[in-house]
């Protein structure tokens, strides 16, 4: 017919480009004193965002900045645009969002750019139109793939295994996900087979009983990544007390502080993370570069970033962290968040 | 009558918002005797009662007990210093079985506390029976007719070996027999030294069981004084303030042609091949003992249940089962026998009740003319006699008969060609029943076909060109005015005869 | 007296329609239990797993803490009012007990706090209901709200661990005596403590009586308020205890624990065939009621349906149970009038 | 006097207090940019709000909104997906949400099922449909044209398009609740529903279209859910029911049936939703505006009471000082 279809506008619409592409970076401007800087986590209450956050905060002290951090109470889209919109209307320089949902943000972000807010997102990205810059707390594909081969050295390469994922929804999971599967796809590993993706919605105690379930569903089941924190600290929980422990394998992305029981217990063997602390640090000193207009969120360019050193700004935007860092017995002791 | 009476009011007076509903009334009751309490609708009966059972506490005056003031906080009060009450409307729960009801807070119990339900269910068995009732006391209250619940209700009341028993219009549901009982089991009472307080609007229950009776009119206090050597006509002198005409006013009319045709109607368990006309300008009765199964057959013509078999014709044309909508627009109007659950919408203004029955011929346009609603209300609340503070109050603080006549004028503003009213003057008082009756014959002079529940039998045979007897859901006779009798339809209401 | 001269036949036909109504009554829950049973034979015909000593503890410690605030719930139900607020009193009391335990309480000492917090709530819950006349639907639905608020206010975002917790809470929520885990223990001895007096206590049966007809209860004296509020207390008291289990089972809380389990207890409770509209019920009805949703939630992991499938067919077998339940109700009071009519 | 005490009243007193003591306190809050978007903010919940307001008028609810809105919203992404006009999904979805709608109303009409049950079990089938359809998948790029109906002003004005549709919506539905039969039956069947049978309303038919005016109204509010934030998901909406019905009740509402005014439910909407833009603007954070939005409730609901409560008290003393009260000029002499 002659409606409106998906063809007919895709082209229609190209992503416009970064409307700050337009100005000039001055790598040597002098950072801002006093710079309004806004925290908008996926939701407040997430242990592993209140880190992030709070780091972030300390950061913008550092440079004579004031933070905050603010968001609703339940990990909806919706809920965050509310709170898009009041930044915006109380005039911060930059806000550093946690996206729930990559492109509902993106209306209310684009109207705060035309602000002139400079927009970071961090740990789950807007849409690449509607923000400066993204700090990828690591690369995605190495997320996804070094799971894989954390598990796959764990159970010898051969057996089930299942995903613990967060909600369905969520947009990082569901890309580490997506490599994984690529990486499933090698030859290497074609004795593994994932038989499920499971969902405990960022809920410990959803969380707890899909594990459970999973683990009568599938008796066979040798291995277990969760990449969430929440996630694999109820499944650890879980299998620590059940007649599984030992005989299945747990890994995935946790804070030590939550896992070090079941480390020391050997529920759990080794699991990655990044320091989130640091993903807060870079993300805030990113945002004062850009309301300084030391960056512009244009590839090539470089961010000063305090203790952490420096970083370049790669393609689309995004700067990453580093490696995701893996805790084991030996050495987890070390570390405290 | 020496001693302090065992209950007393004195100098009560209670208002309601504008309304004063007791001005300085004093009223004693003493032990062994039965008292009757008089008065039009809205005389201030029933909130005479609740203040005696500490429902309402009174503006000023006092309550007495044994000739000391007492302060009731509430019903709890009251029912420890051993007054028993019957409340106008019956109040059971009807999720709870009939034996539940009636000992609902003094249940029988065991050693350690619990309740004993094997002699709770004996008790109430031989409760029924004294009162000659076959009800099944473990049987939910939910589905139980008007008359059984009020049935319960006298079983609550007269099991608290109270040494009050008031009883608010407790026969206003009840057939011949049942009150026969009742008076029975409450003369039992009365020589073992309880004392009754008694209000109905049949005249012919006072005279028959009390001795003394007060009259109030419009909240105030008119006579107290023995009922003999009293007569009827002086009682509703005192009630009315003026003197009645006839009571039963039915002129004879010619019928004409069949407007109401039921024929071999049948719903299963209720009632069975019912078939029976109605002409225009013909009053029609359906006698019946309590429970023969005549509000079911209205319910089943009007469209409310439907029913198995059979088929209803008005005016020649077959009416579909189980629609209410279509009945109404055949012509059909049901005053149904429940007021509070069926007739009215409590939380409703009255001229909000009134117009219910008539949105379509209330409409200009889309919306509802409220000036048409209004003087469609007023014209029928002026027309019935109905005593009223403002339209646009809510029908639940009218009194019972007020109310009563709010259903008639909600259903009479339809212009029915055939009107079924179910017990159309239950609870209401004398003068106004005239009115109603006048009102019916009225309506059937004009042609319209009148089918009249009732078990107020004088009534039926004052009113009825001709009367038809149920008896255990079936129509077992059919008599006509000249030979209707008390006899001859009671006994066919027992099913004594054919 | 004419008592001889009473015909028998009414009496002993009405004994035998009441037997039926008797039945249909107990078959409420029996149903519920069938439907149970099918289940699980299904479930466990397929994956044998199900019924393996490990499945079937993991069935009871998850309805157990369900279980216990369908309890206290149906209690406010019968009496024909509804507590919403019953998850974020969950919530708060496992953070804040957590909060305490970890910072040095004893396990005592902390189980009390959790169920005193309860109390206050379910407290604040009833006097407003009963006393000052405010519908349950608004008061919970604001408590709700507020407690929800101030648990995250307390929180702020931080997270009670396990480690931090006593050993002795800990095995409280995954022990157990003679091979049955106490957590589904002491909601079976709260459950049937309540029941008990439910049916054979005369205030246990002015629960009823209130939920029945209001107003009747208030004329036949019973203390209506009283009562009201002792049923948000009592249901107060239960989630507070929820909150303590909830803690010891999972040890590790954030502030929204139970998050969202006002509408799943409710369901439990209407499934366990207790009357939204009050006044009819059995808190064992609501017991199973929990049971039966948990099981089918664990039932459809085991079955391998697809995540995506299973809300969806959550949803459906609740509609399908609380359908054929009245289907099968309605039968049977159209058969009890042709009985009582023609037998 | 009593018309103040009215519920509806207070919250409507209520509103224009935060209206007028945000514009003093905080800049930001009263520019027409700001309230414009707190206007569209509310533009579903407020939607839903008229149907779930004629509902609980006629004693009945309808919990599963919001689980036809997240379905409404994951069709649109699915068709969207694979290749369907705009112009046929929306009417498309639209008729689902009737048909839910539809579901919801036999169980409650046909079987007798209390509709906070019913509700309670579509809640959790719609929602999982929604699963079903799109998964965890997030379609998004609808065309501009679409989404700037959704977020867009009405020329001219500060108003949304989505909030004028409102508008509309809501004086039809404010004449059809108070100045029509229909209405009057709503009041009637909510107040006691035996009654307005007896009296030829036809109870069952009129549930049976609030349900499925109800699914049919949630399914647009999905429409405009999904174009607003150009993002179509199957967890889109979840839990708004208790907003939608928060609103209703702090609008005066009664939840037993046969009482309410759509005025005060559009006053309760805008008060929460103004409330709560207000709190964010001056950075109260989300646990205390949770607390301000549960004490606003029971505040609402308490003070009418506890006035009508210390009414009598207080007139009685004035009858008591003026006897030539109007009561006895309106009764003449005693
Ligand atoms: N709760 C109330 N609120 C306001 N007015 C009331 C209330 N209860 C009764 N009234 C009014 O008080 C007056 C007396 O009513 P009451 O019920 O005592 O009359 P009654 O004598 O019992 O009449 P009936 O014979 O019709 O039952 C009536 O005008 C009635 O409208
Ligand atoms: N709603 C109901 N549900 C179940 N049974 C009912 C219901 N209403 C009445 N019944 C039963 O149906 C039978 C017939 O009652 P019905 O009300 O028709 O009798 P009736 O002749 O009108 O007598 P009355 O109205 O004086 O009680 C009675 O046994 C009654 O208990
Ligand atoms: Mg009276
Ligand atoms: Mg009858």
């Amino acid at each position: 017919g002659g409606g409106t279809t998906k063809d007919t506008v895709s082209s229609a619409s190209p992503a416009a480009p970064a409307s700050s592409a337009a100005a000039k970076a001055d790598p040597n401007a002098p950072i801002k004193e006093g710079l309004k800087l806004a925290f908008l986590p996926k939701q407040i209450n997430n242990p592993y965002e209140t880190i992030v956050d709070k780091a972030g905060i300390e950061a913008a002290a550092e440079f004579k900045g004031e933070a905050k951090e603010v968001g609703p109470s339940d990990a909806s889209a919706s809920s965050q645009i509310s709170y898009i919109n009041t930044l915006t209307q109380q005039g911060h320089d930059a806000i550093l969002i946690a996206a729930n949902d990559a492109n509902a943000v993106c209306g209310p972000l684009q109207e705060a750019r035309a602000k002139g807010i400079k927009i970071v997102s961090y740990d789950s990205d807007a849409a690449p139109e509607c923000r400066d810059i993204f700090i990828n707390q690591a690369s995605s594909e190495e997320v996804g793939r070094s799971q894989v081969k954390l598990l796959a050295d764990m159970i010898g390469s051969k057996g089930e295994i299942a995903i613990l994922s967060a909600t369905a929804n969520a947009t990082n999971q569901n890309t580490w996900i997506e490599f994984m599967k690529d990486e499933l796809g090698k030859p290497e590993y074609k004795d593994m087979k994932l038989v499920k993706v499971a969902y405990g919605d960022d809920d410990d105690q959803k969380s707890f009983t899909e594990t459970q379930g999973l683990l009568q569903a599938y008796p066979d089941l040798k291995g277990i990544i969760s990449p969430t924190t929440v996630g694999i600290s109820a499944a650890a929980r879980y299998i620590s007390g059940s007649k599984y422990k030992g005989k299945v394998v747990l890994t995935g992305l946790g804070t030590p502080n939550q896992m070090r029981q079941f480390v020391k217990d050997k529920t759990v063997e080794k699991f990655a993370l990044w320091n989130p602390k640091d993903l807060g640090y870079l993300a805030s000193f990113a945002a004062a570069a850009l309301a300084s207009g030391q960056i512009t969120g244009a590839e090539g360019e470089t961010l000063k970033a305090g203790k952490l050193g420096e970083r370049t700004i790669g393609a689309k935007g995004e700067i990453i962290l580093g490696p995701p860092f893996t805790f084991e017995a030996s050495n987890i002791d070390e570390f405290d968040f | 009558m020496s001693g302090p009476p065992t209950l007393a009011l004195a100098n009560v007076s209670k208002s309601f918002g504008a309304v004063r509903a007791l001005r300085d009334v004093s009223l004693e009751l003493f032990p062994g005797e039965a008292h009757a309490l008089a008065g039009e609708n809205g005389a201030g009966k029933s909130t005479l009662v609740k203040t005696l059972a500490g429902v309402h506490r009174p503006d000023s005056g006092q309550v007495l007990l044994g000739g000391e003031p007492v302060t009731f906080a509430g019903p709890a009060d009251a029912q420890q210093a051993g007054v028993a009450v019957i409340y106008q409307e019956p109040t059971l729960f009807p999720d709870l079985s009939v034996a539940e009801n009636i000992f609902m807070g003094r249940q029988p119990r065991t050693s350690l506390g619990r309740i004993d339900r094997k002699a709770m269910h004996a008790q109430a068995r031989r409760l029924f029976e004294r009162l000659g009732v076959t009800l099944d006391p473990e049987q939910p209250a939910r589905g139980l007719s008007i008359a059984d619940q009020q049935l319960v209700e006298i079983a609550k009341a007269i099991s608290r070996d109270a040494r009050v028993l008031v009883m608010d219009e407790p026969t206003a549901a009840l057939s011949g027999n049942e009150v026969a009982r009742l008076f029975s089991v409450v003369e039992a009472l009365r020589e073992q030294g309880c004392a009754i307080l008694f209000i109905s609007h049949r005249l012919d229950e006072i005279f028959s069981l009390c001795q003394r009776v007060t009259t109030l009119r419009d909240g105030a206090w008119i006579a107290s004084e023995p009922v003999e050597g009293l007569t009827h006509d002086d009682l509703i002198r005192r009630m009315v303030g003026r003197d009645l005409d006839a009571l039963y006013p039915k002129q004879d009319t010619t019928a004409g042609e069949v407007a109401l045709q039921v024929e071999r109607l049948t719903r299963e368990g209720y009632f069975t091949d019912v078939s029976f006309q109605v002409r225009r300008g013909e009053i029609v009765a359906l006698a019946g003992l309590v429970g023969a199964g005549r509000s079911e057959v209205a319910r089943a013509v009007f469209g409310i249940d439907r029913w198995d078999a059979g088929s209803v014709t008005v005016a020649g044309r077959p009416l579909p089962a189980g629609s209410p909508t279509a009945a109404m627009g055949a012509g059909l109007a049901l005053v149904p026998e429940d007021r509070r659950q069926q007739g009215l919408v409590m939380e409703l203004s009255i001229e909000r009740n009134i117009g219910l029955t008539g949105l379509r011929s209330l409409r200009r346009g889309v919306t509802i003319s409220r000036a048409a609603e209004r003087d469609r209300a007023r014209d029928w609340a002026l027309r019935l006699q109905l005593k009223f503070g403002r339209l646009s109050d809510g029908v639940g603080v009218l009194s019972g008969g007020n109310q009563q006549k709010v259903v008639l004028a909600k259903w009479l503003a339809t212009e029915p060609s055939v009107l079924i009213v179910d017990e159309p003057t239950r609870g209401i008082d004398v003068g106004t029943k005239a009115e109603v009756h006048r009102l019916l014959s009225e309506l059937a002079g004009q042609g319209i076909a009148v089918l009249m529940i009732s078990s107020d039998l004088p009534e039926v045979l004052g009113m009825a060109d001709r009367v038809l007897v149920m008896h255990e859901g079936r129509l077992t006779a059919e008599i006509s005015r000249a030979e209707a009798t008390e006899e001859s339809v009671m006994s066919a209401a027992t099913g004594r005869a054919a | 007296m004419t008592t001889a001269a009473a015909p028998p036949e009414p009496a002993v036909r009405a004994r035998s329609a009441r037997n039926l109504v008797d039945l249909v009554f107990r078959a409420r829950e029996l149903s519920l239990v069938i439907a149970l049973a099918a289940l699980v034979a299904i479930t466990a015909g397929v994956n044998g797993n199900f019924l393996s000593g490990q499945g079937i503890e993991d069935i009871l410690l998850n309805t157990a803490i369900l279980a216990l605030l369908a309890v206290g719930q149906s209690l406010v139900v019968i009496t024909r009012n509804l507590d919403l607020s019953v998850g974020s009193v969950v919530g708060l009391v496992a953070f804040v007990t957590g909060d305490m335990l970890a910072s040095g309480w004893g396990m005592v000492p902390g189980i009390v706090l959790g169920v005193a917090i309860g109390a206050v709530c379910g407290l604040l819950n009833g006097l407003l209901v009963s006393f000052c006349r405010v519908p349950a639907l608004v008061v919970t639905l604001g408590t709700l709200y507020v407690i929800q608020g101030v648990g995250h206010f307390i929180a702020h975002g931080r997270q009670i661990n396990a480690v931090d917790l006593p050993p002795g809470l800990l095995s409280l929520g995954n022990g157990s005596v003679l091979g049955i885990p106490y957590l589904p223990l002491i909601t079976l001895v709260v459950m049937l403590a309540i029941g008990y007096y439910l049916r054979s206590y005369p205030s246990g049966r002015e629960f009823y009586a209130i939920g029945s007809s209001p107003e009747a209860a208030g004329l036949a004296g019973v203390p209506v308020r009283r009562r009201i509020l002792v049923a948000y207390l009592v249901s107060g008291c239960l989630a507070g205890l929820a909150g303590v289990l909830w803690l010891a089972r999972f040890g590790t809380v954030i502030a929204d624990s139970a998050n969202g389990w006002e509408l799943l207890v409710i369901s439990a409770v209407v499934v366990g065939g207790v009357a939204i509209t009050g006044g009819v019920g059995s808190v064992y009805g609501a017991a199973l009621g929990a049971l039966l949703l948990t099981t089918i939630g664990s039932a459809l992991v085991v079955l391998r349906v697809n995540p995506f499938w299973q809300q969806a067919i959550t949803g459906a077998l609740l509609l399908l149970a609380i359908s054929v339940d009245r289907v099968l109700a309605l039968r049977v009071a159209r058969l009890l009038r042709r009985r009582s009519r023609h037998g | 006097m009593a018309k103040v005490l009215r519920w509806d009243v207070m919250v409507g007193v209520l509103l224009v207090a935060v209206f007028a003591g945000g514009s003093f306190t905080s800049p930001g809050f009263a520019t027409i940019g700001n309230l414009s978007f707190a206007l569209g903010d509310l533009g579903e919940i407020a939607l839903i709000a008229l149907t779930m307001t004629m509902l609980v008028v006629a004693a009945e609810v309808d919990l599963s909104v919001a689980s036809v809105l997240g379905l409404s919203s994951a069709l649109v992404g699915a068709l969207w997906d694979g290749g369907m006009a705009i112009e046929t999904i929306i009417p498309l979805v639209v008729l689902v949400g009737a048909l839910c709608g539809l579901v919801n109303g036999l169980l409650v009409t046909k079987l007798g099922l209390p509709s906070l049950a019913v509700t309670i079990g579509t809640l959790a089938l719609y929602r999982g449909l929604a699963y079903v359809v799109l998964g965890d998948k997030a379609v998004a790029q609808f065309p501009r044209e679409f989404t700037a109906l959704a977020v867009d002003d009405v020329p001219g004005t500060f108003i949304p398009y989505p909030v004028a549709l409102f508008v509309l919506l809501a004086v039809v539905v404010a004449i059809v609740l108070h100045a029509t039969g229909f209405g009057r039956s709503l009041f009637a069947i909510g107040a006691q529903e035996q009654a307005a049978f007896f009296a030829g309303i036809r109870v069952k038919r009129i549930k049976l279209l609030l349900f499925v005016l109800s699914g049919t109204v949630a399914a647009f509010a999905g429409v405009v859910f999904t174009l607003r934030y150009g993002s179509a998901r199957a967890d889109n909406g979840m839990g708004i029911e208790l907003a939608v019905i928060a609103a209703v009740l702090l609008g005066g509402v009664d939840f037993d049936g046969g009482k309410g005014t759509l005025g005060g439910v559009i006053a309760g909407v805008l008060l929460i939703g103004l409330l709560r833009n207000l709190l964010m603007l001056n950075d109260v954070s989300t646990e205390i505006q949770s607390i301000v939005t549960g004490l606003l409730l029971i505040i609402s609901v308490l003070t009418p009471r506890l006035i009508t409560a210390l009414k009598p008290a207080l007139s009685r003393r004035r009858t008591s000082t003026d006897q030539v009260g109007p009561e006895s000029a309106l009764k003449g002499s005693p």
